[in-house]
C-alpha cells in the first residue's frame, strides 16, 4: 500500500496501458508539454514519447473524431478531454459516430475508444467548467460511462475499459483529483455498483463526486440513529440496476445524490428504475438531492448551495422517516 | 507546399489516356452506378424502398475515378451520397439493395439504410450522414495507419457543404499539422442540399480554404472520370509516400433532387441541361464511340449485362429477410463485451 | 398491360393530385419520360415512368387526390421491345403499410357506412375498391354482422381509419381514467376516501387483509408507512375483510399460521420498540402512591353493585391518567414531523397482553369524558375482544397516551417504552404493603409505584412531575373520579 | 350442582375467557390467575361469567376463596342449590 492521490492513481492506470499494449496512444489538448490541465498525464510525454503522448488543437471534434477513427484502425485511443462542458463541441462525434457505428454498421465496426474527462463543480470555475452532464452521455445506447469516485477506481477501470470493445467514457470529478489516500488492490470491475457503507434504513444512491457527499451525510445519520447504506454507482450506462434495486428493497426509502441538474438527471432515471422495480417495497418517496437548476455561480456561498451538500443528503433522508 | 490548382480542369471533352479496355471499364462502372440508382427509384416510388435516398446520378465520375485509384489496403469514409461510392469500391450490389430494402442480407443487416453502408471487407467506414461528421474519423483512420506506419490511404469523401461545417476546418488543420495520409475528396455539386454555393461561402473557391492549411488542394473535372481517375492517383500516391493530407475538389453536378424527388425550386432547369450536356456517362460513351471503341452492340451488351446484375440484386433483396424482432438490441454494445448489464 | 402507379415521392407522402397530365391515351411513353405533375402536400413534382409502352387508358382524371399506389394510368406494353416488362413484385414478407386502393369518395362511403375498407378485394381495376364493393359489404354487414365484425381481427390495423378510432377511444379511455381518479368536485363517490400510504404499507395491508385507510399513519405527512401496520398486527387479524369463511380444511395449519402470527407480532413489536428506542429520547420519573383511599373506595362501591357491574383498580387508574393530562396536555397527543402535536381528545391506550406472548395497547376512547362504569365497561369489552382479536383499527390507531399496569404480575415498577408516535406512557406496579409516614406517623398502606416515560422532545421532567402529582392527587380522592 | 357440574361450568366458562387456557395445566397448589396468566379483567370477566350462568352474586370479599380450581368448585356447589 502506498499513499497517493486520485491524480497518482490515474497516472498509474494510464503508465499501465501505455505499457501494457503498444496501441495505446493518449491524445488531447495540453496533455504533453504542459503535463496535463489537471496534471494527471504529467510526465508521460518524457517517458513515451509525443507520439504516444499527442497535444492537439483546440479541436475537441476533430480529436475526439479522430480517436474514433484511430479506434477503427486498429489503435486503442485514450482521449482526454479537459472538461465535460469542452466535451460538448464533441458531442457529435460521440453520440453520432462513437456510439453508432457498431449498431449502425450490422456489428462490422466497433470502436474501442476511452475518452476521459473531468466533471463537476465546488472549485468556483462557474458556469463553463463545473456541469456535471454524465447524464446526458448516460442516456445514449452504444457507449459505457464510468464514474471512479476512489483511488482504486481511477487505478482500476481504466485498463478493462481500454480493453472494452466499445467506447467508454471515464468521467473524473474535479474535485477528487487531491484526494489522498492508500490504494488498496483494485478489481478492475467496469460492470457494477459498489456498496460503499451497508444500512439498514435508507439506501443513500451517489456517484463520483457525490460518493463523499453521501458517505458524509451517512455518518452524521448515523450519530441519529439512522443506518444508511451508500451505493456508488460507478457503471453510469449500463446501470446496475439490481444492487441499488436490491438495497431498496431491503432498506424501503432510497435518496439519490447526483451533482447534475434534477430535471432529466440520471438521479431521475435511477428513481425510476426503483420505482418501477422495487414500488411495493418502498415506505417513502424516492428523493432526489440535485444542484440547484442555475448555470453554476462563481461566488462560493452561491456555489456551495447549488450544490448538493451533505446536510441536504441528511435532511432529505430525515424527511423520508426513516 | 502549395500546388494550388496544379491539376486544372480540361478545356474541353475527354482525353483517353489510358487503353480504351480501362476506359469502357471506367464506363462500366459508371453505368452500374446510373441503372442500378434509377432501378431505385422505381422501388422508392413502390414503397419497397424508404427513408431518405439521396442518388449520385450526374455525380458517378467523381465515385468512379477516385476508387479505380485506390488500393485495396486504403480505407474510405464517406457521406450519405454513397451508393456510387460503395459500388465503385467493389462492394456487393446485392448487399446494398438487400440494405437499401432493409433485409437482414444488406450491407449494414438493414440497420443502415441508404445512408449508412458499410463494408470490413472493402474497408468502407460508412456512409456518415451527419454534414462534415466523417472527415474526424478519416483523420482518425489515417492516424492508426500512420502510427502503425502503414503506407495506407484513407480517401475521405464529403460535400461542398460540408466546407461550412467547423469539422471540415479543424480535421483538415489537425491532418495536415501531424501530417496524415488522408485524401479529402470535395465532391462539389455547387447547392448545400438547396442552397447555392455563393449563397452560403464568402470564399466559393474551396481549394483555396484546403491551401489555407497548406494542404496541397487541386481542382479536378469531377465529369471527367479520366481526370478524376489521373488526379486521384497522383494525390493518392503523394499522400502515401508520406506527402501529408491533399484535397480534390472534384466539381460535379448532382441531375436529381438532394434526396429522391424535390421541386427543384433552387435552381434553374436551365442550369440542370447545361450540366447534363456534360453528363460524365455520355461523355465518355460518345468518345469511345467516336474512337471506333465501342459500338452500339457493345454498348448494349453492357447495359443488359448491368441490366442483369441490377435485377440480380433487386431479386436477392426481394428475397431476403427481415432481420428477427429477438435482434433489435444485438450490436449496441460488442457481443464480446464484458458488462452483462441490461442497457 | 401494365398500371402507372401514383408514386411515394417522400417517405411522408400518403396521398398526391395528378396536377397536370402530360400524356394521353395512343401516347408512346418511354421508361424515364415525365408523364405527369402531382402535387404533393411538400411540393409540385413532375413524375417519371418506369415502363415503356403505349399508353391505354387514363384512370385518375386531374384535381382528383388519391392515395399512393393507386393506378393512375394503363400502359399497354404490347409488342413494344423494353427492358422490363414483368409487373413489379410484391413484397412477399411484412408489406409496407398501405392503404387499400380506393377513391375518396369511396372511402368517405365506407366510413358512412361502417364498412372496414381493408376488409374487402377490390372488384375494380389494379384491385380498386369500389362503391359497388362498399355497398355489397355494407348489406353483408346487415345481414350478417358477425361475419363482417370478426374480419377486422385479420385485417391490417394500420388501415387509417381504424387508426383513427384507435385514437379516438384511447382517448375516452383516457378521459375515463382521469375521471375516475379524481372525480368532479361535489359529486359523491362509492370509493373509500384514498389514503396516503407508502407502497409497502399498501402491500402490508393487503397482506393482512386490512383497510388501509384505517390505520393511522406515522409516516411524512401522516402517510400510513409500514411500521403503523406491523404495530396493530392482532387487530389487522380481525380486520380481515370477509371474503370467504375460513374452510375447515385449514384447520391442520393453523398452528404454524399461529406462530407464523406470534412470529410476525415479536417481529413487529420489536421494530416499533427500536424504532421508539431509536427516535424518541426517553425520560423516566415515578413516584410511589399510597392506596388505601382508593382500594376503599372500590371495596365499599363495589359492595352495592353486581358482579358484572363492579370495578376493578385499573380503571381507577385508567380514569386517573385520563383526568390528569388536563394538567398536563404535553403528555397526551403526538410527534409529528418532528414537532408535537397535541390532541383535545384523550384516548387512553392499554397495554394489554395476549397470552399467546405479545401485547397490544388498543385504546378506550374518551376517557376523561367517561363515567367510570362506563369505563369497566369500555375495559372489560376491550380487553375481551383484545383476547379474542376483534378489535377495531380505530382503537388500534389512535391512542394518545399509553397506560401499562403490570400490577397482576406482581412486579412493583414498569419503565415502558413509549409507543411511537405517542409522547408518553404511564406504567403501574402491583399494590403491595409498605411502610408509609403520614401526619408523622409510620404505618403499614397499600402503595403502588407509578412510573411516566416521556417524550423530551414534547415535554421535561417538570412537566412530567406535574403531571405523576396530578394522578396522585386524583388516585387519592377516587370521589372526583 | 355436583363438583363435576361445577367443574364442567368453571372449563365452559374458562374458555370464553380465555379460549385457551385449560383448568387441568393449574396444579393444585397453584392460583389460576397465576397459572393461566390472567389479569384481573379476566379474573373478573370468569366471577362475571359464573355468576351469570348459576345465577349466585359473587361479592367481592368471597374472591379469596375462588383463586384455585378446587376453591372454585367447591364454592360453587356449596352455594348452588
Amino acid at each position: 500500500m502506498t499513499e497517493l492521490s486520485y491524480r497518482d492513481a490515474m497516472r498509474e492506470a494510464l503508465r499501465e496501458a501505455l505499457n501494457r499494449d503498444e496501441r495505446v496512444f493518449l491524445m488531447g489538448e495540453d496533455i504533453g508539454r504542459y503535463g496535463g490541465c489537471f496534471a494527471v498525464t504529467l510526465g508521460l510525454l518524457e517517458e513515451f514519447g509525443p507520439d504516444r503522448i499527442r497535444d492537439t488543437p483546440l479541436s475537441e471534434s476533430a480529436f475526439v473524431g479522430a480517436g474514433i477513427g484511430a479506434a477503427l484502425g486498429g489503435m486503442l485511443p485514450i482521449v482526454e478531454v479537459m472538461t465535460v462542458n469542452f466535451s460538448l463541441l464533441a458531442l457529435d462525434q460521440i453520440v453520432n459516430n462513437a456510439a453508432a457505428l457498431l449498431y449502425m454498421s450490422g456489428g462490422q465496426f466497433n470502436v474501442p475508444l476511452v475518452i476521459r474527462m473531468s466533471t463537476g463543480g465546488g472549485r468556483q470555475v462557474a458556469a463553463q467548467h463545473s456541469h456535471s452532464l454524465e447524464g446526458w452521455y448516460a442516456h445514449v445506447p452504444g457507449i459505457r460511462v464510468l464514474a471512479p469516485a476512489t483511488l482504486e477506481d481511477a487505478r482500476g477501470m481504466l485498463w478493462p475499459a481500454v480493453e472494452d470493445p466499445d467506447p467508454v467514457l471515464i468521467f473524473e470529478h474535479a474535485s477528487l483529483y487531491n484526494m489522498r489516500g492508500d490504494l488498496a488492490d483494485t478489481t478492475g470491475d467496469i460492470t457494477s455498483a459498489a456498496v460503499r457503507r451497508f444500512g439498514d434504513d435508507v439506501t443513500i444512491i451517489a456517484y463520483g463526486g457525490t460518493v463523499r457527499t453521501a458517505i458524509e451525510a451517512a455518518g452524521t445519520l448515523a450519530e441519529g440513529g439512522i443506518s444508511s447504506e451508500v451505493i456508488d454507482l460507478r457503471s453510469l450506462r449500463p446501470l446496475d440496476t439490481a444492487t441499488f434495486v436490491s438495497s431498496a428493497v431491503r432498506t424501503h426509502r432510497a435518496v439519490v445524490v447526483d451533482e447534475g441538474w434534477c430535471t432529466g438527471s440520471l438521479a431521475a432515471e435511477v428513481c425510476s428504475r426503483i420505482a418501477e422495480e422495487a414500488f411495493y417495497d418502498l415506505d417513502a418517496p424516492v428523493r432526489r438531492v440535485c444542484s440547484a437548476e442555475v448555470p453554476m455561480p462563481y461566488a462560493k456561498h452561491l456555489e456551495d448551495a447549488a450544490l448538493p451538500q451533505p446536510a441536504d443528503v441528511v435532511e432529505a433522508v430525515r424527511a423520508l422517516g426513516a | 507546399m502549395t500546388e494550388l490548382r496544379s491539376g486544372g480542369i480540361r478545356p474541353s471533352g475527354i482525353e483517353i489516356d489510358g487503353t480504351h479496355e480501362h476506359a469502357i471499364h471506367l464506363l462500366r462502372q459508371m453505368l452500374r452506378i446510373r441503372r442500378f440508382e434509377e432501378r431505385t427509384v422505381q422501388l422508392y416510388s413502390e414503397m419497397r424502398i424508404r427513408g431518405f435516398l439521396h442518388l449520385d446520378i450526374g455525380e458517378e465520375a467523381c465515385a468512379v475515378g477516385v476508387m479505380e485509384s485506390l488500393r485495396p489496403e486504403d480505407a474510405v469514409v464517406s457521406t450519405y451520397r454513397e451508393h456510387g461510392h460503395a459500388l465503385a469500391r467493389g462492394m456487393s450490389m446485392r448487399a446494398v439493395m438487400a440494405e437499401l430494402e432493409g433485409k437482414v442480407e444488406g450491407c449494414s443487416r438493414g440497420r443502415g439504410g441508404s445512408m449508412h453502408l458499410f463494408d470490413a471487407p472493402t474497408r468502407f467506414y460508412g456512409g456518415n450522414a451527419i454534414v462534415g461528421g466523417g472527415l474526424p474519423l478519416a483523420v482518425g483512420l489515417a492516424l492508426a495507419d500512420h502510427l502503425a506506419k502503414r503506407p495506407v490511404v484513407t480517401v475521405c469523401f464529403f460535400g461542398d457543404g460540408a466546407v461550412a461545417e467547423g469539422e471540415f476546418h479543424e480535421s483538415m488543420n489537425l491532418a495536415a499539422v501531424w501530417g496524415l495520409p488522408v485524401l479529402f475528396c470535395c465532391e462539389n455539386n455547387l447547392y448545400a442540399m438547396g442552397t447555392a454555393l455563393d449563397r452560403y461561402e464568402s470564399e466559393t473557391d474551396l481549394s483555396l480554404k484546403a491551401a489555407s492549411y497548406r494542404v496541397p488542394a487541386w481542382e479536378v473535372d469531377g465529369m471527367d472520370v479520366i481526370a478524376v481517375e489521373e488526379a486521384t492517383r497522383a494525390a493518392a500516391e503523394s499522400v502515401r509516400g508520406g506527402g501529408g493530407p491533399h484535397f480534390l475538389e472534384l466539381r460535379t453536378y448532382r441531375f436529381r433532387a438532394h434526396s429522391m424527388y424535390d421541386p427543384d425550386r433552387y435552381r434553374d432547369k436551365n442550369e440542370i441541361e447545361r450540366w447534363k450536356q456534360r453528363d460524365p456517362i455520355g461523355s465518355l460513351s460518345n468518345r469511345l464511340g467516336a474512337d471506333g471503341h465501342l459500338s452500339e452492340e457493345d454498348l448494349d451488351g453492357i447495359e443488359s449485362e448491368i441490366q442483369a446484375e441490377v435485377e440480380d440484386a433487386v431479386t436477392f433483396a426481394e428475397a431476403g429477410s427481415l432481420e428477427p424482432l429477438s435482434d433489435l438490441y444485438r450490436f449496441v454494445m460488442s457481443e464480446s463485451a464484458t458488462g452483462g448489464a441490461t442497457p | 398491360m401494365g398500371a402507372f402507379r401514383m408514386p411515394s415521392l417522400g417517405a411522408d407522402m400518403d396521398v398526391g393530385t395528378v396536377t397536370h397530365w402530360l400524356i394521353k391515351p395512343g401516347d408512346r411513353v418511354d421508361r424515364g419520360d415525365i408523364v405527369a405533375v402531382v402535387d404533393t402536400e411538400k411540393s409540385t413534382i413532375e413524375v417519371e415512368i418506369f415502363e415503356s409502352g403505349v399508353v391505354d387508358s387514363i384512370l385518375v382524371g386531374e384535381g382528383e387526390e388519391v392515395a399512393v399506389g393507386t393506378p393512375l394510368a394503363q400502359i399497354s406494353t404490347n409488342g413494344i421491345s423494353t427492358a422490363r416488362t414483368e409487373a413489379p413484385r410484391r413484397p412477399q414478407v411484412a408489406p409496407a403499410p398501405k392503404s387499400p386502393i380506393t377513391s375518396p369518395v369511396v372511402r368517405r362511403l365506407a366510413e358512412k357506412l361502417g364498412v372496414d375498407l381493408a376488409t374487402l378485394a377490390g372488384s375494380g381495376a389494379g384491385g380498386k375498391v369500389t362503391r359497388a364493393d362498399v355497398e355489397q359489404a355494407a348489406r353483408l354487414l346487415e345481414a350478417e354482422p358477425e361475419v363482417v365484425e370478426a374480419k377486422p381481427e385479420i385485417a391490417e390495423p394500420e388501415l387509417e381509419i381504424s387508426k383513427t378510432e384507435q385514437v379516438a377511444e384511447t382517448g375516452t379511455a383516457l378521459r375515463r381514467g382521469s375521471a375516475s381518479v379524481r372525480p368532479p368536485a361535489g359529486t359523491r363517490t362509492a370509493r373509500p376516501s384514498w389514503s396516503r400510504a407508502s407502497p409497502l404499507a399498501r402491500r402490508i395491508a393487503a397482506e393482512k387483509g386490512v383497510d388501509v385507510s384505517t390505520v393511522r399513519g406515522s409516516g411524512p405527512g401522516g402517510a400510513v408507512i409500514a411500521v403503523d401496520l406491523s404495530r396493530p398486527e392482532p387487530s389487522a387479524r380481525v380486520q380481515r375483510v370477509p371474503r370467504s369463511p375460513p374452510a375447515p380444511e385449514e384447520e391442520p395449519a393453523r398452528g404454524h399460521e399461529a406462530r407464523g402470527r406470534q412470529a410476525a407480532m415479536r417481529r413487529a413489536i420489536g421494530n416499533l420498540m427500536a424504532r421508539s428506542k431509536r427516535e424518541i429520547p426517553h425520560y423516566y420519573l415515578s413516584t410511589t402512591i399510597e392506596m388505601s383511599t382508593a382500594a376503599g373506595w372500590i371495596e365499599r362501591t363495589n359492595l352495592d353493585r353486581s358482579v358484572a357491574e363492579r370495578l376493578v383498580l385499573p380503571v381507577l387508574l385508567i380514569k386517573a391518567v385520563g383526568r390528569a393530562v388536563a394538567a398536563a396536555p404535553e403528555m397526551n397527543g403526538f410527534m409529528i414531523d418532528d414537532s408535537f402535536v397535541p390532541s383535545s381528545a384523550v384516548h387512553v391506550g392499554v397495554a394489554i397482553s395476549l397470552r399467546q406472548g405479545g401485547v397490544i395497547a388498543p385504546a378506550i376512547h374518551d376517557v376523561d369524558q367517561l363515567p367510570l362504569s362506563e369505563l369497566m365497561k369500555a375495559l372489560r369489552d376491550l380487553v375481551g375482544r383484545a383476547r379474542s382479536g376483534s378489535l377495531r383499527s380505530s382503537e388500534m390507531s389512535d391512542p394518545t397516551i399509553t397506560v401499562t399496569n403490570l400490577g397482576d404480575l406482581g412486579v412493583e415498577s414498569v419503565f415502558g417504552v413509549i409507543y411511537p408516535p405517542q409522547v408518553a406512557l404511564v406504567g403501574f406496579g402491583r399494590i403491595t404493603d409498605r411502610p408509609w409516614a403520614q401526619d408523622g406517623l409510620l404505618g403499614v398502606r397499600p402503595c403502588l409505584t407509578a412510573t411516566l416515560s416521556a417524550d423530551h422532545r414534547a415535554s421535561d421532567g417538570h412537566r412530567g412531575g406535574r403531571f405523576l402529582a396530578e394522578i396522585e392527587r386524583l388516585l387519592h380522592n377516587p370521589e372526583e373520579l | 350442582m355436583t363438583r363435576d357440574d361445577a367443574l364442567d361450568l368453571v372449563k365452559a366458562v374458562l374458555h370464553q375467557v380465555a379460549p385457551e387456557a385449560e383448568i387441568e395445566d393449574v396444579g393444585p397448589d397453584q392460583t389460576i390467575q397465576e397459572a393461566l396468566d390472567m389479569d384481573s379483567i379476566d379474573f373478573l370477566n370468569l366471577v362475571i361469567g359464573l355468576s351469570e350462568k348459576t345465577g349466585i352474586d359473587i361479592p367481592e370479599r368471597d374472591y379469596p376463596q375462588l383463586i384455585t380450581p378446587d376453591g372454585l368448585v367447591s364454592y360453587l356447589t356449596a352455594k348452588a342449590r
